[in-house]
């Protein structure tokens, strides 16, 4: 398989692990898991990049396609541990103003603490 | 002096890692370094969805082929099939600040490969067209 | 399900890398594991090579194509050319106990080919000859 | 460059030290190498695999090529650090039987001492 996910809860953070390529063959796992978490009302999610190898913009229309929902919800996609080759592919896009990056997982999730206090 | 290297496949999307993976190994023979090489695939990989997607609808039983020419200046890639065609002229690079403010979803694949790639063009002869991509072998991209 | 997937070079062994990487792929595209694919990949390496060497005398005007072929059952790379064609009757495996003794230095690639695929075979179509090898998809090879 | 080639001189042994591809695009260099070092003498050779990537029967074929004038001259080729994939091609041909083959460069540097003494 050229993509396998994983999905913890950290926190009251849902945690993706993409473990592999997403392309436009690979697509359709990563939107319905995205779309899925939204169904189910989890709106503050972690996309950590570590098994990440690559994606192409049909990923980046996959998070488009939540991104919006989710923010009406109060909650936020934070992105952790990218290589330096998929952060490349959002900042070529203009994408790391759109989506906080952090380096390491644990801030990413802890960055929503100061959402509920709010 | 000029390398050919020719790539042909059934337009599934199955192929794309195939894909990527030629156009890697076919811009370290043209001297890329690894990042770029790995951009370079992205809008490859980019151009061919496109070609399975728009060009040919999903049918698996027609043949998209990738062309790769390196010249004394440049790595030229082209993408080609014989599906529906698309021009110049229709080509909309959507404006980027707009588009985050709508959350939309797709035409992202052209923006990429033109940010990646020193140039983009469409064309056709007779009844095959081609996106072709074009990278300069400059000091930037070496090392 | 067949899938086909063909890459088409000039008979040059600058293309020998891009065209073991190529195999690699395929391989892993057909599931074969990680020391399966090398040795597959070897084993075109030596056909490509042979290809180059003794079908076209080194002529880097000439193409070569290799045809990938997944079936159910089997892995299925053609080696094509239209130079010079052998039969399966010239072709002569050493005897390597003989062969260790007198420190020849060519004839290895057939025997590596041989010992490595499940089944090697040359043919022609017209002026197309190849040289095709075969791999079960068994159980063996996957993992 | 697909082929990097550096030789060192280790207590009267000559260590051959390929970092890449040795196949019929690169094995000029190797042969060439290879009949060099016989043409000054230098019969005690260690081929250290650490960085050999891959080797196609070309690369076998070269060895052959010098393999028996060196054994003339009481010399050898020991090969050490192969990784299981080039060990593996050896081992097709049945010429693990024909080469010696250690795990580490240490003892195949030592294992010319025998040869000395007798
Ligand atoms: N090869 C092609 N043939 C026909 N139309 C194309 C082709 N490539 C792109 N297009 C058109 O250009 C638009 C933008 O493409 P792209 O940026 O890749 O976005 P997306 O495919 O996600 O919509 C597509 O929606 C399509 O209308
Ligand atoms: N494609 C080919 N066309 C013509 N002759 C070939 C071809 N492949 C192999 N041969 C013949 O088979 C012999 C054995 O090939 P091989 O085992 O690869 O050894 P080598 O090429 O090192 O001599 C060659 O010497 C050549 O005579």
């Amino acid at each position: 398989m050229e993509l396998k996910l994983e999905i913890e809860n950290k926190e009251g953070v849902t945690v993706i692990y993409p473990d592999g390529f997403i392309n436009a063959h690979t697509v359709n796992q990563f939107e319905e898991t995205l779309q899925n978490l939204v169904k189910e009302k989890h709106y503050r999610i972690v996309l950590n990049g570590e098994g990440l190898e690559y994606i192409s913009s049909a990923g980046m229309g996959a998070l488009m396609g939540v991104i919006e929902e989710i923010r009406d919800n109060d909650g936020d996609i934070h992105l952790c541990n990218l290589s330096e080759s998929v952060f490349n592919v959002f900042d070529i896009l203009g994408f790391t103003e759109l989506y906080e990056i952090f380096e390491e997982e644990a801030p990413a999730i802890t960055a929503f603490d100061g959402h509920n206090r709010k | 002096m000029k390398r050919f290297f020719n790539v042909e496949f059934a337009a599934d999307t199955i192929f794309l890692k195939l894909a990527t993976d030629v156009t890697i190994s076919m811009c370290r023979l043209a001297g890329f370094n690894d990042s770029t090489a790995k951009d370079i695939s992205l809008a490859v990989d980019e151009a061919v969805t496109n070609t399975i997607k728009h060009a040919y609808h999903f049918d698996k039983s027609r043949l998209v082929t990738l062309q790769f020419t390196i010249t004394q200046e440049e790595l030229i890639i082209d993408v080609c099939h014989t599906g529906n065609p698309i021009s110049n002229t229709e080509i909309h690079l959507p404006d980027m600040e707009e588009y985050m403010k709508q959350y939309r979803k797709g035409g992202l694949g052209i923006v990429l490969m033109t940010r990646i790639m020193d140039s983009v063009s469409f064309g056709s002869n007779g009844n095959h067209h081609y996106c072709r991509l074009v990278m300069k072998r400059g000091r930037r991209h070496v090392g």
